[in-house]
């Protein structure tokens, strides 16, 4: 267990130039970690609770229109604006992963959190969405991932059920832990590749390699969040 | 000594007779024996008829209903039956917080500002005032609850130890918030309480029934002996010096909520007092208001509460308007020079959006109606009039902190994420309802406690006297302590 | 003292002069301050009637309460903290700017509700001197309460009376609080 | 008008505010109580005779080793020594394995130690620690049918992770050990 102390920083990076805008990682992500569909007329009044929001901007004139797509979810900031904010400690930065987490079960639903972050990842279970699933539709549940009730605020983990997982493995296995065994659910369901996921320590991983690109961006990085989501655009070449 | 504040006989007729009446009524230098202003007191009090009882059944009901009845559905349902949605993640929950929490400014401001300054016309309409803090808290710190997602839980804010290790987020504006709220309403029930200790006592004195019994425990006994009143009167000043930075520390905090996050057109320094001033406001209209509708229909009232305080009142009104004013532009001006381009597109927002009508009605409230109208002495005193302003500009603060709170909301720095909030019925039937419990407490209340401070008016009208200087009288007020 | 009535000059709410008046006859009949007492239903201090300084630990106890509270804030701020370190948005445990709005908040709660026990505790813990009561009083009547002999009766009643008093001998002690 | 100090000396008024008092309170002295309370099991398990006999923890609840659950017995496991077992045939409690097993059916076990849905607890990495099962299950020697440990709460999780070596204090100590 001598990589205890080391847990690694944990990193997403989506390069947009890759990205179709096909939903598939939000729909992973929904079935990964149990997040409820809300049902026709909440989603249709800005409810749905999907924790990567497609962002969607069309460019030119139409009828000479392109769409551009950007898949945001919760930065995992270093300097995180929802966190300090929180009354009662629901949300914190977890140390060991580097990540920001929200204790489900500690929140008591002020939605301060979601007023403070300024990327709007954060969402917020109106009613008992997750225990109105029609029966059979409850089997998809994750086990590994608490279901919500209403009055909880929730919003991406990085998978951190499956970093968990994986650094259990790999210390049972007494080992480290391999660059690309982690995976989150929407870098896995990315058809295009577009996203990728890795301790950002580790020089040699994909992720370091990713960031060392020229066409690497932060959202709104002026408001000195850190994120830990980097976004790729533009022309430029990989590699530093 | 009491003797010479009688007016003064023989006075020479002159031709500023109507100035020496106002000054006159101004101090009440128009005394009546104790028993006698006892007896109005004890009469506005006992005194009810079926019309009381039927308004004070709809709102018992209205308040059941609308507040408790709804309040309970949502926390069976969730949360989602009001309107918010992202990214306007507060709405008029938040917006009531902040009302309520501003009306509640107007008893410390007159009793405790006022009665440090010894500003004299204060004196009958304290308890009217004071009154008004401790419910509209009572109102405010509802809010707080009502807007919680998993309200049964809400005692985690409450820092005691526990079998989770953990303590709330001292770092966190809510938690001020909880502490500011908790020590405010406890403060200041406690100084509404101090100055009624005589009157309850006097009160006690003339009751028989469960009304004495009531009395005479709350009454702790007061006899009137001179330790009795020299503690009560060190009390009570300790308690006017205290109590006023805790209450401006109460509604700083409460734009704290605000100016301490980095959303866009709330994270400014100028928070603080610009809510003082809005809470100010708001506050001492609601005063007027609610002293407009006592003199009108609680008996015996029109003798202790006059056009004369009406009048002062309103000045403050518009010095306080003005000062708003100077704050919000000092904020508008400041955030749009800045130049940041999220606050430039929300400053735009609010005065050309959909919602701006509301901005143009907080402006025309706020500023241009007081301004028209309060400047002038006739104006001022004519009760009708100023019930409309006072009331128009309470919609008017209300409005202001819907612009800041929810307009706000929804325009912020991810354009994907922009959107806009319209309130649903249950929320709007929770504002009403928490207005109705606060005029239904009111009401009882009005009815329970003696709603002009006998010994103080009293205690005023001694120090009062009218001095003869050349050919016309001045008031001078002595030091009694 | 054992033998001693309590009896009650009872003044109108404008003959302040002449209660301030009547205790000085008292006193030079030999009654000593402490065997009198005055209650009045308006404010009147100690200065107005000639009578010694009223003494109370309400200021001690407010501040002692403010101590209190200061120290409960010091440990909700800096200790609390401690005992489960969380971090949250990059900011130290102990972060002295939020801890003084803390600070404040609870010391002003200590030193406010200090001050209210301290009125509780005064008011309801027993008073030495004569007692006696007259719901005349909260009609701004002044009562001069002093206990003395009976023997003393005569000249005292003349002397009171003189000054305007309506003299009531043998004022009851009522139970004003359960 | 709201303080109800007149009607305090009211029988009725005391008998019915005693009665809420008693039920509220009894309500809740007996919720936890009943929740301390080991649950009706299908068998009567005896615990001790097992743990007695030198039957290692692991051997019925082999999950403990390799994940979260450590899993309750089926009937084949129990049958599998128990079919050659004399007592088998004469015990009463036996004779309850004997019919799930005739009729084909799983052993209804009541699974005791149950941590929320928002506690994610792992059996791995606490025995990999060496952290023996009596010390969060108790001394199953003592035991017929297991019993809950009283209090086993966050602080008693807690109370235990501030005890290991100082650098795992961070890990241990971290909200995404246990919830997520």
């Amino acid at each position: 267990m001598a990589e205890e102390t080391n847990q690694g920083v944990w990193g997403l990076v989506i390069d947009l130039n890759l990205c179709t805008g096909c939903n598939a990682c939000v729909t992973a992500c929904a079935m990964e970690n149990n997040i409820p569909w809300v049902g026709e007329e909440d989603a249709g009044y800005g409810r749905s609770m999907s924790w990567i929001n497609m962002q969607r901007y069309w460019e030119g004139e139409y009828p000479e229109v392109s769409p551009s797509y950007q898949p945001v979810m919760c930065q995992q900031c270093g300097r995180a604006p929802c966190e300090p904010v929180c009354p009662v400690f629901a949300t914190v930065h977890s140390e060991s992963e580097q990540i920001n987490l929200q204790v489900y079960n500690r929140c008591i639903g002020t939605r301060y959190c979601a007023n403070n972050c300024p990327y709007m990842a954060r969402k917020f279970n109106w009613f008992d969405y997750a225990y109105n699933i029609p029966e059979p539709m409850n089997y998809y549940l994750n086990p590994s991932v608490t279901v919500r009730r209403r009055g909880v605020m929730e919003k991406c983990t990085f998978c951190v059920q499956r970093i968990h997982d994986g650094q259990e493995n790999a210390r049972a296995q007494g080992r480290a832990v391999i660059d690309g065994e982690i995976m989150t659910a929407c870098q896995q369901a990315c058809p295009a590749d577009a996203i990728i996921f890795g301790d950002m320590t580790d020089p040699e991983s994909q992720v370091s390699q990713a960031l060392r690109s020229q066409r690497k961006y932060v959202l709104l990085e002026e408001l000195g969040t850190q994120p830990k989501v980097t976004y790729l655009k533009g022309e430029g070449y990989y590699g530093g | 000594m009491a003797a010479e504040v009688k007016p003064i006989p023989n006075a020479i007729p002159s031709p500023h007779a109507a100035e020496e009446e106002d000054l006159r009524e101004h101090l009440m230098f128009d005394p009546r024996p104790r028993e006698e202003m006892n007896r109005m007191v004890m009469d506005s009090m006992t005194h009810t008829t079926p019309r009381y009882w039927i308004v004070v059944g709809i709102l018992a009901v209205l308040t059941a209903v609308l507040l408790y009845g709804v309040w309970g559905y949502m926390i069976f349902t969730g949360i989602g039956i009001s309107g918010e949605r992202r990214p306007n993640y507060w709405g008029i929950f938040i917006v009531s917080l902040v009302f309520w929490i501003g009306i509640s400014h107007a008893g410390t401001f007159v009793s405790a500002i006022l009665r440090v300054f010894k500003a004299e016309f204060r004196r009958p309409f304290t308890r009217a005032a004071e009154l008004m803090t401790t419910f509209g808290l009572a109102a405010g710190a509802l809010w707080p609850l009502i807007h919680l997602g998993r309200v049964w839980v809400f005692y985690w804010m409450i820092p005691y130890p526990n079998a989770r290790w953990l303590w709330p987020n001292f770092r966190s504006p809510l938690v001020w918030d909880f502490m500011a709220i908790t020590t405010y309403l406890l403060s200041s029930t406690i100084y509404l309480y101090l100055p009624l200790l005589p009157d309850l006592a006097m009160a006690r004195d003339r009751t028989k029934g469960w009304r004495h019994v009531v009395y005479k425990f709350l009454a702790l006994g007061w006899r009137g002996t001179e330790a009795e009143w020299f503690r009560l009167r060190k009390a009570i000043n300790i308690f006017a010096i205290a109590i006023i930075p805790v209450m401006f520390s109460v509604h700083t905090i409460v734009s704290w909520d605000f100016a301490v996050a980095q959303t866009g057109g709330w994270n400014s320094t100028i928070f603080g007092p610009y809510f003082i001033i809005g809470a100010i406001l708001s506050g001492v209209s609601a005063v007027v208001t609610i002293l407009i509708i006592l003199r009108a229909t609680l008996k015996n009232m029109d003798y202790f509460i006059r056009l004369e305080h009406i009048d002062a009142l309103g000045k403050l009104l518009l010095v306080f308007s003005m000062a708003w004013a100077y704050f919000f532009f000092n904020d508008y001006m400041v955030s749009w020079y800045g130049g940041s381009e999220v606050v430039r597109t929300i400053l735009t927002f609010h005065a050309s959006g959909p919602s701006a009508w509301i901005w143009y009605v907080m402006l025309l409230c706020n500023v241009a109606i007081p301004w028209l109208t309060l400047w002038s002495k006739k104006l001022r005193r004519t009760p009708w009039l100023m019930l409309i302003v006072t009331l128009g500009i309470n919609v008017g603060m209300y409005f202001e902190r819907y612009t800041i709170i929810p307009i706000t909301l929804g325009h912020q720095r991810m354009p994907f994420d922009w959107g806009e909030y319209t309130p649903r019925l249950p929320e709007i039937s929770l504002a009403l309802g928490s207005l109705c419990l606060f005029m239904l407490l009111y009401m009882l209340a009005s009815r329970f406690i003696p709603m002009v401070p006998v010994w103080e008016v009293r205690e005023g009208q001694e120090a009062h006297q009218l001095r003869k200087v050349g050919k016309t009288v001045v008031p001078s007020v002595s030091e009694l302590e | 003292m054992a033998t001693s009535v309590v009896h009650m000059a009872l003044f109108k709410e404008e003959q302040l002069d002449e209660a301030a008046e009547a205790i000085q006859v008292l006193r030079n009949l030999g009654i000593s301050d402490k065997d009198i007492s005055v209650i009045s239903g308006t404010p009147f201090s100690e200065k107005m009637l000639g009578r010694p300084m009223a003494w109370t630990s309400i200021p001690l106890i407010g501040g002692a309460g403010a101590v209190v509270g200061f120290l409960v804030s010091v440990f909700l701020n800096f200790g609390t903290p401690l005992l489960y370190p969380i971090q949250v948005g990059g900011m130290g445990l102990q972060t002295i700017p939020t801890s003084i709005v803390l600070t404040f908040e609870l010391t002003m709660l200590g030193l406010l509700i200090s001050t209210f026990i301290g009125v509780l505790v005064e008011t309801i813990s027993p008073s030495y001197g004569p007692r006696g009561y007259d719901a005349r009083v909260t009609d701004g009547q002044i009562a001069v309460l002093f206990s003395s002999g009976a023997e003393l009766d005569a000249s005292l009643h003349d002397a009171l009376s003189h000054l305007g008093a309506e003299i009531v001998h043998g004022a009851e002690d009522k139970k004003l609080w359960p | 008008m709201k303080k109800p100090l007149p009607w305090w000396q009211r029988p009725w008024v005391r008998v019915t505010a005693g009665l809420l008092v008693f039920i509220v309170l009894g309500g809740a002295v007996g919720g936890i109580y009943l929740s301390q309370q080991p649950p009706e099991q299908p068998i009567q398990f005896p615990h001790n005779f097992h743990v007695g006999s030198g039957i290692p923890c692991l051997y019925c609840h082999p999950g403990a080793q390799w994940g979260p659950v450590a899993g309750l017995p089926t009937s084949d496991k129990c049958w599998g020594c128990h079919q050659q077992v004399a007592k088998t045939n004469t015990s009463p409690e036996l004779q309850k394995l004997a019919a799930y097993v005739k009729n084909n059916e799983s052993i209804p076990w009541v699974p005791v130690f149950i941590q929320p849905d928002h506690v994610h607890f792992n059996h791995r990495p606490h025995v990999a620690a060496g952290v023996t099962c009596e010390t969060c299950h108790g001394d199953m020697t003592k035991m017929t049918v297991a019993e809950p440990i009283r209090g086993q709460n966050m602080g008693w999780c807690l109370d235990c992770h501030s005890k290991q070596e100082k650098e795992k204090w961070t890990r241990l100590s971290d909200c995404a050990t246990c919830h997520y």
